[in-house]
Parts: structure tokens; C-alpha cells; sequence
């Protein structure tokens, strides 16, 4: 074959032996078969490309899928839940005029690659995927792991990566509220970069992902396509014409254009708001393979496309190329032929391209013609839902046994009042507890005028209405160590942190979303995980009464044999009715109550203390108590709507001495701080007993506070009292620690680290 | 009759909607103004919000300059219009030559966002005569080309005109004499990269300091409608 | 076809961060003779084939978009002027 | 004393967005015969007189610090190389 010789469906149907590189392109010799037997006939080149990508693990999820149906099965019904799993993103009611979207992705790789552009793009695609929901993106967040902060390729990953998630975000003009960032060897070769938007509709403005409407005209917005992320779909190229290795060829990094993609937030909206649009789809991860193939899949079943009408940025490129192109800042729209002069003009107002490439047609086949020659035709829902499912072997890891007996509990501990004083301060400086104001400061936070908690606070709270004060909480939360341990109360201890992170604020948890970052399905070690972690979120969602509405998972994170730790990362959003009654973190003022609600028990293992420290990771994770948290939930929405709250913060990483450390670095005064009867200072302090807060109460509602505790069956325990006279913290009978001190300990430890 | 502000919105403006919210909140008439149209709405001054315009590629706000709406504002502000531009606004009013100077690379070479404690330096502005001069105030500033520079002959010139607006107190960007915000010679356009904008509630911002700067630039107007 | 490159440089009294930090972690590299490190920008233009007085249009394109006069000046050289 | 000037730009096949804004403004300039403009990093590095490898280096330097072998390309050009 020649390059100027077309692979058209008519040229396969002569040429039948014709030798195809499927399984470079990684589709195994079953499901080669299984597409030739749905054609009838070999595919064209176009056609295998476009099977390769659509059944691949990251758009068929044929690993997981069979897990994740647990979520559907398990889910509570809510009549909140206006979309859910299985759109670009879910759908949650907040009143009667009011819905919101979020959603929670992965760009784990191409942030390895190149960690500028890599998180760029993750943060532009999940963006796109809110808008296709016909929301306004109000918000972004993310979470973020790397190997040891001291490691040189760190020091390479991090800046670019913190670089591209603050350059997409802020040019978008969406306010970062809130993520997490975590450092662990496991991560070295496979940094996490996960990405959330959120954002919000007037519930009637819902659109769909549907074809539908014979006649009605397939619309491309948005960029050119060029040569970005074309995958292994390179192979085609490689295969076919092996004398020809010209670099323009070759595979190459998205480079995202936040500019553009403003443009597209602007022009769908505007579309929306006309309703001058029938269906509209975001191009993700497969280009135009996945949007044509899903549109047309969700709707009348049948679409014809002109390929060669697709605008692009470079030459030489074949249709498969153009399939395949993972070219950023795309939208597919299906729109009424009488209303498409109007997009046109509407698009070209705001600068941004805009071209119809094909209609929707009852042929029930996806046909695409490349100057009037048929490369593909393909029954869409064979590509878009018809993929491959497998049930991967599972085994439990031969070393959880030991594991689980190896306890942190018995490590030795500090003992003394100084030993214990210089653990604080140690622990506060560690790169997981530490402050990440040089990350966070690299994010605009107060675009929109409605961010009302951000960083630090343990969750972000937005305003969606000014005139009503409504609002929305989103917490994301992982612990890999703990899922390590063990995975099915790993992934509860992320929901319940997550969950209770929300309820802090004084908002209320309604929905989750979730990104299952994992090593390979290959892997039957990883398939266990993957499957306990996937059956706790379900079990604790449907306990919690709040449904999965959907999320991501991100499978082969592993150099060589090595996995990382398993790491479901939870996002979990509320609601409150009057962000004016929000709950912030601090200390109140003088002459506050500070109060722990909640049990401390000597659980230790999995604990930051033990890592740092000890650099010791064994036993099993805290007990999860899913009762308790909801109660503990209910109670501080309650009192945060009667104003009986001066500040709240979650204890988490680090216990209670981490948190009161947070707690007085975000405030002017001090804590004076007296541990109750026969407490054991270092298991106090340092314990990770889950379900508990750290509250400060304005005078003369102590007795309030107790007895709602009480009636809830919440055990609250005085701490002591806010107070300005007070340097820092001050521990009656152990120690002092001024405030410069805790300050000079927890802060500009990662500039320091980075040489900056 | 409340004061007409009219918020210009470039492709790539972000501030805009929070631009009008600030005007709203400070007793003012938020009025759009789109960059490709070649009016001005009879409005009585213009607000040039923050953001990236055109993506900020070449320069912050390189591009914007040659809109239609621009040469509106350029000829309305040589008749004595006020004109303020915050953040990109201010970038592209030094890119338009509106005002002298010019806004690069922070010189530590990265974003930053924090709130920035600032010197109102004049209240002889029209937007700053509701504050007292020397009076402190704190904007959140955020932005990676914020670092005001000029020549040695014209930073004295602007020191010695009273020019120098806004100062700040813990210089975030290496600004050259510490420059938050400079205005035109006669004192109707003024800009600066921290955001008073965000400054208007104190739910959102870390201050409400910004309403000083609607309510100076609604002062300014009504003096005079009275004159 | 003609292209057109244009360099856009700093001017000398302008401090330039980016070049400073450059030159900083020279001696990481082993490299420790280097005076001074300034970065500006390559802009490269492409004509359309039939145009014939590109590198004009790009002193005008230099001058008043690509460069700044307060802080940056700028250099036109043309590559390639196999116009028909 | 040698001046090297290494060029930075960005590989073909990958998306210029700066580039990509120069060339959507040029008609405004009355500018409309431009087919692509690609904007990259000039880098002007002058080393000590003394140096005599200053090709080399500037190599070293290019690969490994200005340029990310990832997304751009470069090229390393002597302007003078007069060290004594
Ligand atoms: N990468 C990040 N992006 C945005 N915010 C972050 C990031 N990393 C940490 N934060 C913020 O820093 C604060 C402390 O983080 P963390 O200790 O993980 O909180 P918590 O334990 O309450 O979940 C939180 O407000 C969190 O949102
Ligand atoms: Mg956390």
C-alpha cells in the first residue's frame, strides 16, 4: 500500500488477507476477530484505529466495568440525582431552580511526560466535561501525588505540574478552591495528577450527549485538529510505511490553550441559553472517534460524516489520524439545520471556529466519507458500548498477613515532654503536614467573586446565589497508605474524610465522585484492591445515603512490577442553604471553648507519625464508623445554621496536634490547651482515630453545644480555651511552642526544598 | 441618575462579571461593553477588568490594545473620561500608552496569589478621592506579569506629578519603587494590578476596601454633573 | 515564499529574571563561565508566496505588536525571499 | 569574547497558541498575508573571554536546561567567538 492509496471500506472488502497490526495496536486476537465478524469484513485502517481506541481500558473500562456496576447497584435513591454514572459528569439538584455538576479526573501520565502540559490538559478536559453537562464551570481542584519531596525528579514534576493546573486554571478564569498534595516513594515513577470542576446549570439547561433528529447537522467547535496525542495509533502509520520515519509522524504532547477554551465555555453557554443545540459532547481522551461514536450511539443510532470538512493545524494527516487526534479544546454540537447559520455566528462572535462535518441520518451506521470515499461504517454502538468486558483473575496479596501484624502501635514513641514538643514541631514540618501556600499561591482563587472557603480551609465553598446565599462544599480526599493496608476501609477512610471535610464547613454531603487510581488490571494483586476499594465506596455511599455520580479510573500506574499503593481519591460535594452561615477554620476569639468531638483511640498504624518518623507502614487503618459520621454531620450543619460554631476544623494526617497547629497558623491568637484526665499525651496528640473535629465555641454556647453532642450521642471533651494572651500553643503541664516557632516549622518547607 | 460604568469584556476577560458586581454593590450602573463594538453606550467612565485577553500570549495585553473598543476608550480618556484598568486592565491601558510604563515577568518568575496591603499614595484621582492619601487598604493581588516597570527620568517624573497611586507595602513582584499603581498625568486613568474588585464583601474577599474605589469614581462623577 | 524572523530582546537596563535564573543554575551543569544569559523571544513569520514586501510589513508588525518600545527592542531579518 | 545565541522553538506538530493569537490579531494591523506565525525563546548567552568551547557548552546547556526535548527543538549559532 501506498500513502496516496485510501483504505475505504470498498478496498477492504477486496482485500480481506490483508495483514493488520491490531495487536500493536493493543487489541487482542479475540477481539480483532470479534470486529471482523461485526463488520463482516476486515476494518479499514480508519475503522481498526477507531476500535483500538474505543476498546482500550481507558474508554471501554473493560477491567472495571464489571466492578463498578456495584455503584448503580448500590447506589441511594435520590430524587436529587438529575444525571448520573454514565454521563460526561453527574447532575445533582440543589433547589428548584438549581442544579450542579462535578467530576473528578485523572491525568496521570501525560503529567509524568510533561508536567506542565500534561496537567494542563487534564484540568482543560474535565472542564470541557462540565460544560457538556450545560453547566457554567465555577470551580476547579486538585489533587496531587509525587514521590518523596527530597527526590531530584521531584523537583522537575512539581513546579511544572503545580505550573499547569495554576496556568489552565487561572486563564479560564476558575478559582481553585481546595485539593490536597502528598508525597510517597510510591509515587516516583507514577505521579497522580487528578483533577475536579464543578459547575452549575439551571436545571432546565441540561443537555444530552444525543444524535438525534435525522437531518440535524453534526457541528465541530473549537480548535484545529492536529497531530496531538495520536497514541498508538501511530503504529498505523509505522506499520504501513516504515521507510517514511519522519518526526511528524510521531506521536506528540497535547498542549492545552486555555485562551481557546475560555472562548468555548462562552460560546456553549450562549448556545445553551438559545437553545440553538440538540446534543453536545466534549472531545476527551479519544478525539472524534469517542464523540462521533457516542453521540451517535446515544441517539437515532446513524450519523454520516465528511471528514476531510474537520479543519486542521497540520499537514499530511490521514483520516485515521484525524479519528484519533487528541487535539484539546473541542466540542462536537448537533444542531437543527434552521439554526445553523445562528451557532455559526454565534461562534464566529467569540472568535472560535466552527464547522459542520456531517448530519445525523436512520442508516443506524456511523459512515464517514473522506472526499466521498467511505473509510468507515460501523453500527456506533459497537465501538461506544458494545466494547469488551473481562473478568480479571483476583487474588488477595500474599503479604497482607504479615502486613497486618507488623503494627505502628508497637514502634517506639516519644516519651518525654521535649521528645514529644520536638515530634510537633518535626511532624508539622513533614511534606505531607507541612503548609502548601507555595502551591496554593500559584492559583487564583477569588475569580467569580463567589469563593467564600478556600485553601486552607478543609473544604471549598462556593455561592451559587447571591440572592439566596445557596452554596456548595466539595472536599477531595485520598490516603493511599491506608488503602494500602487495606483497601476496602482505605477507600471508606477517603469517603469519610471527604464527607466529613464537607460537614466542617456546616454544609450538608449530597453526592460523590471518585478517581480509582490503581497499578495494572493485569495484575490479579491490583484486581483485589481495585475490587475491595470500588465495594467500600459502594457500601459506605449507599450507608451514607449519597450516591457515586461518577468519576474515573486511572489503571497501570506501576514501573515494572511495582504498583503504586492503591489510591481512591474521593470527592464529595455539599450543600448549604446560606454560605453566610459557613464555618471557617481558626480559632474564633479570646475566650473561646476549644473541643474535640469524637473518640481517641491508640491507632497509630498507617498514621503520618508512623511514616515520618518511622518511615513504617504496617497494621490495619483506623476503624471507620460511618453512623458517627453521619450524626457527626448532621450536628455541625445544625449548629452552623444557628451560628453555634466559631470555627471547626477535621482532624486528619497528624491528629490532633497537626490540627491545632493549623488551627492557630490561620489565626491571630493562641490556644491554651489542657489534655483531659489520664490521657497519654502522644497517643492524644498523634492518634488518627477517625470521626472527629476540632471545635471552637463562642462564649455562652458551650452548654448548647454540649447537650446537642449529647442528645446525638456524641462524646465532646473540653480542650481549653482560645486565648490571645497565649504565644502559639501552650500544653498545661508539657510544653510551649511559640507561635514563630510552629510557624517557622510548618511553613516554607517545600519553597525551601525546590531551592526557591 | 446612578453613575453608567461601563466593563469592557475582551475575548478572554475574566473579571467582568465581578467587575459589575463591585460597581453594583458600591451604588453605581454596571454597563457591558464588548470589545468589537464601536460604541460606548453613553457611559460616564470605563472599567477595564482583569483577566487574559486574547490568552495574553505575545504580552499582557499586547492584543486587546488594537480592539475597536480600545480606540473608543483612548479618544474618550484624551476628553477627560475616567478610565480604570485593574490587573490585564492596567496591562492594557501601558500597552495602549494610556498610561506610561509597563508590567512583565514577576521577578521572582512565578504566579502569585496573595492579598497585597497597599499605600492609597493620592486621593487626587478620579477613582481614589474616597480614600484618605497614605490610607492603607488590602486587594488580593494575583497575577505572573505584574511587575511595574519605567525608566529612572520617568519614574521621577510620576513621583514628582503625584502619579504614583497605589503603592505597595510588601512588594510581591519586585515592582520598580515598589509601584501598585500609576495614573495619566491628568489623573482620569489609573491603573494597578491588585484586585479592589475582590475587595467588595466580606464573605469573598479579605477586605471590603475595594468599595472605595466605586465609590470615589461615583463622587468624582456627580461633582460633576454638579459643576 | 517568504519567512520572516523577528527578535525581540530586553532592553539592556530591564532586569531579566528568567536569563538571571538561567545563568543561576549554570554551575548545576557543570557550566561555570558564563558572563551573562538574557532571554527574549523568536518570532517566525510566514508569508503568503505572493507577498512581496514582507520584511516591511513586518518592521510594521514588530513595532507595534510584537515588541514593546518601553521595555523591549527588535530585530527584522528576512530568511527567505523566493517570492515568484 | 563569544556570544551564542541558542534558538528555542517549539517542535512542528505541536500546538503554538501564542503563535496562533499573534496571527488572529494581524488583521487588525491591516496585516493579511500572513500564513503561520510561530513565537519561541531567543536566549543570548555571552561567556567569559577566556572560554574557548563555547559551542559545546551552549549544547550542554541547550539539551539539557532551555530547551524540553519534549515539545521544542533547538538550534545553537556562534555569533562571535573572538576569545583571545
Ligand atoms: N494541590 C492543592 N491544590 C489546592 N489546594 C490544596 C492542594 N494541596 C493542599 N491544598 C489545600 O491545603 C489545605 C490543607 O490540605 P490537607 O491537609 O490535605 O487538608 P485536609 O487534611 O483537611 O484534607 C486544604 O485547604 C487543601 O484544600
Ligand atoms: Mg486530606
Amino acid at each position: 500500500m501506498t500513502r496516496q492509496m485510501l483504505d475505504t471500506v470498498g478496498v477492504a472488502e477486496a482485500t480481506p488477507d490483508e495483514k493488520q497490526p491490531y495487536a500493536e495496536l493493543g487489541l487482542a486476537e479475540d477481539e480483532y476477530a470479534r470486529i471482523r465478524q461485526i463488520l463482516g469484513r476486515r476494518p479499514t485502517q480508519s475503522e481498526l484505529a477507531m476500535y483500538s481506541i474505543m476498546w482500550s481500558e481507558h474508554c471501554s473500562y473493560k477491567s472495571s466495568r464489571v466492578h463498578l456496576r456495584q455503584f448503580g447497584e448500590k447506589n441511594p435513591k435520590t430524587p436529587r440525582l438529575l444525571a448520573g454514572i454514565g454521563e460526561n459528569a453527574g447532575v445533582v439538584a440543589i433547589d428548584e431552580h438549581l442544579a450542579v455538576t462535578f467530576k473528578v479526573e485523572s491525568h496521570n501520565h501525560p503529567s509524568f511526560v510533561e508536567p506542565k502540559q500534561g496537567a494542563a490538559t487534564g484540568v482543560g478536559g474535565i472542564i470541557r466535561d462540565i460544560i457538556a453537562m450545560g453547566a457554567r464551570p465555577i470551580a476547579v481542584m486538585d489533587s496531587l501525588r509525587f514521590g518523596e519531596l527530597s527526590h531530584p525528579d521531584t523537583a522537575r514534576v512539581l513546579p511544572g505540574v503545580v505550573e499547569g493546573v495554576g496556568h489552565y486554571g487561572n486563564c479560564v478564569g476558575l478559582p481553585n478552591i481546595g485539593g490536597e498534595t502528598f508525597f510517597d516513594p510510591c509515587y516516583q515513577g507514577n505521579p497522580l495528577v487528578n483533577a475536579l470542576s464543578v459547575g452549575v446549570l439551571p436545571r432546565e439547561r441540561l443537555q444530552s450527549m444525543q444524535a438525534s433528529g435525522v437531518g440535524n447537522v453534526v457541528i465541530l467547535l473549537g480548535a484545529k485538529t492536529g497531530r496531538d496525542g495520536i497514541g498508538g495509533v501511530s503504529v498505523l502509520a509505522s506499520a504501513t510505511f516504515s521507510d517514511e520515519d519522519d518526526s511528524d509522524s510521531r506521536p506528540s504532547v497535547q498542549v492545552g490553550d486555555p485562551f481557546t477554551e475560555k472562548l468555548l465555555i462562552e460560546a456553549c453557554l450562549e448556545l445553551f441559553d438559545s437553545g440553538l443545540v440538540e446534543g453536545i459532547q466534549d472531545l476527551g481522551g479519544a478525539g472524534l472517534t469517542c464523540a462521533l461514536s457516542e453521540t451517535a450511539a446515544a441517539g437515532d443510532g446513524g450519523m454520516h460524516v465528511d471528514l476531510e470538512r474537520v479543519p486542521l493545524r497540520a499537514t499530511g494527516m490521514e483520516p485515521h489520524d484525524i479519528l484519533a487526534s487528541e487535539s484539546q479544546e473541542r466540542m462536537l454540537a448537533i444542531v437543527a439545520p434552521a439554526n445553523v447559520e445562528q451557532v455559526l455566528a454565534r461562534a464566529r462572535r467569540w472568535g472560535l471556529l466552527a464547522t459542520a462535518i456531517g448530519e445525523v441520518t436512520d442508516s443506524g451506521r456511523l459512515v464517514i466519507d473522506y472526499h466521498g470515499q467511505a473509510v468507515v461504517d460501523v453500527p456506533p454502538a459497537s465501538l461506544a458500548d458494545e466494547g469488551p468486558v473481562y473478568h480479571r483473575p483476583i487474588a488477595e496479596p500474599n503479604d497482607l498477613g504479615l502486613i497486618a501484624v507488623d503494627r505502628a502501635e508497637t514502634l517506639p514513641r516519644p516519651s518525654t515532654d521535649e521528645e514529644i514538643r520536638r515530634t510537633v514541631l518535626d511532624m508539622a514540618a513533614s511534606p505531607n503536614l507541612c503548609d502548601k501556600s507555595w502551591i496554593t499561591e500559584q492559583y487564583d482563587s477569588s475569580v467569580f467573586g463567589n469563593t467564600v472557603l478556600g485553601t486552607p480551609h478543609d473544604a471549598g465553598m462556593v455561592r451559587l446565589d447571591e440572592r439566596t446565599g445557596v452554596g456548595i462544599a466539595i472536599a477531595l480526599d485520598g490516603n493511599g497508605r491506608y488503602a494500602r493496608l487495606d483497601p476496602y476501609t482505605g477507600s471508606q477512610l477517603a469517603l469519610a474524610e471527604a464527607y466529613r471535610n464537607v460537614a466542617v464547613t456546616g454544609a450538608t454531603p449530597i453526592a460523590v465522585t471518585d478517581c480509582l487510581n490503581f497499578g495494572s488490571p493485569e495484575d490479579p494483586h491490583v484486581m483485589w484492591q481495585f475490587e475491595r476499594a470500588v465495594t467500600g465506596i459502594a457500601d459506605g455511599c449507599q450507608k451514607l445515603g449519597i450516591p457515586v455520580t461518577g468519576g474515573n479510573v486511572s489503571f497501570y500506574n506501576q514501573t515494572g512490577s511495582e504498583a503504586i499503593h492503591p489510591t481512591p481519591v474521593i470527592g464529595v460535594l455539599g450543600v448549604i442553604d446560606d454560605v453566610s452561615r459557613r464555618i471557617p477554620l481558626g480559632l474564633g476569639q479570646s475566650g473561646d471553648t476549644i473541643a474535640l468531638i469524637g473518640t481517641t483511640g491508640e491507632e497509630l498504624s498507617g498514621s503520618e507519625w508512623a511514616w515520618a518518623t518511622h518511615r513504617h507502614l504496617g497494621g490495619v487503618p483506623p476503624k471507620v464508623d460511618l453512623d458517627h459520621e453521619m450524626k457527626l454531620a448532621e450536628l455541625l450543619a445544625r449548629l452552623a445554621g444557628n451560628e453555634q460554631l466559631a470555627a471547626a476544623h477535621d482532624l486528619s494526617e497528624g491528629g490532633l496536634a497537626q490540627a491545632l497547629v493549623e488551627a492557630i497558623c490561620n489565626a491571630g491568637t493562641g490556644a491554651n490547651i489542657l489534655l483531659p484526665e489520664g490521657a497519654d499525651p502522644f497517643t492524644y496528640l498523634f492518634s488518627e482515630s477517625t470521626g472527629r473535629v476540632l471545635i471552637v465555641i463562642p462564649r455562652g454556647q458551650e452548654l448548647a453545644v454540649r447537650s446537642a453532642c449529647e442528645q446525638r450521642g456524641l462524646p465532646i471533651t473540653p480542650l481549653g480555651v482560645v486565648d490571645a494572651n497565649t504565644d502559639g500553643l501552650h500544653l498545661r503541664d508539657h510544653f510551649d511552642i511559640p507561635r514563630a516557632e510552629l510557624e517557622a516549622a510548618w511553613k516554607g518547607r517545600i519553597a525551601a526544598q525546590l531551592g526557591e | 441618575m446612578s453613575a453608567r460604568i461601563g466593563i469592557v469584556t475582551f475575548p478572554g476577560s475574566l473579571d467582568d462579571r465581578d467587575a459589575a458586581r463591585a460597581v453594583r454593590l458600591g451604588g453605581a450602573e454596571p454597563v457591558a461593553l464588548w470589545h468589537d463594538d464601536a460604541m460606548l453606550r453613553s457611559v460616564d467612565a470605563v472599567f477595564l477588568p482583569g483577566g487574559f485577553s486574547y490568552g495574553d500570549y505575545l504580552r499582557c495585553g499586547a492584543i486587546a490594545r488594537f480592539s475597536e473598543v480600545m480606540g473608543l476608550v483612548r479618544d474618550a480618556a484624551g476628553r477627560g473620561m475616567p478610565v480604570l484598568g485593574v490587573c490585564n486592565g492596567f496591562q492594557v491601558l501601558c500597552e495602549s500608552h494610556l498610561l506610561p510604563g509597563a508590567l512583565v515577568r514577576n521577578a521572582h518568575l512565578r504566579y502569585r496569589n496573595r492579598p497585597a496591603r497597599l499605600r492609597v499614595e493620592t486621593a487626587a484621582t478620579a477613582w481614589t478621592n474616597a480614600y484618605a492619601s497614605g490610607a492603607e487598604v488590602v486587594f488580593p493581588a494575583k497575577h505572573g506579569e505584574g511587575r511595574y516597570v519605567a525608566d529612572e527620568a520617568t519614574l521621577d517624573r510620576l513621583e514628582a506629578n503625584g502619579q504614583v497611586v497605589f503603592r505597595y507595602l510588601d512588594n510581591p513582584n519586585g515592582a520598580m519603587r515598589d509601584i501598585a499603581g500609576v495614573s495619566n498625568e491628568a489623573g482620569n486613568v489609573v491603573g494597578l494590578m491588585p484586585h479592589p474588585e475582590h475587595a467588595v464583601e466580606a464573605l469573598t474577599g479579605p477586605s471590603t476596601d475595594g468599595l472605595g474605589v466605586v465609590a470615589s469614581i461615583t463622587a468624582y462623577l456627580n461633582e460633576g454633573a454638579a459643576r | 515564499m517568504a519567512r520572516v524572523v523577528v527578535d525581540v530582546m530586553l532592553k539592556s537596563e530591564i532586569l531579566d529574571p528568567q536569563g538571571e535564573a538561567v545563568l543561576g543554575a549554570l554551575p548545576r551543569l557543570g557550566v561555570n563561565d558564563v558572563k551573562s544569559v538574557r532571554i527574549g523571544k523568536r518570532v517566525e513569520i510566514e508569508f503568503d508566496p505572493s507577498v512581496t514586501n514582507a520584511e516591511e510589513q513586518s518592521q510594521i508588525i514588530a513595532d507595534q505588536l510584537l515588541a514593546n518600545p518601553v521595555i523591549e527592542n527588535f530585530t527584522v531579518s528576512v530568511l527567505s525571499e523566493d517570492a515568484v
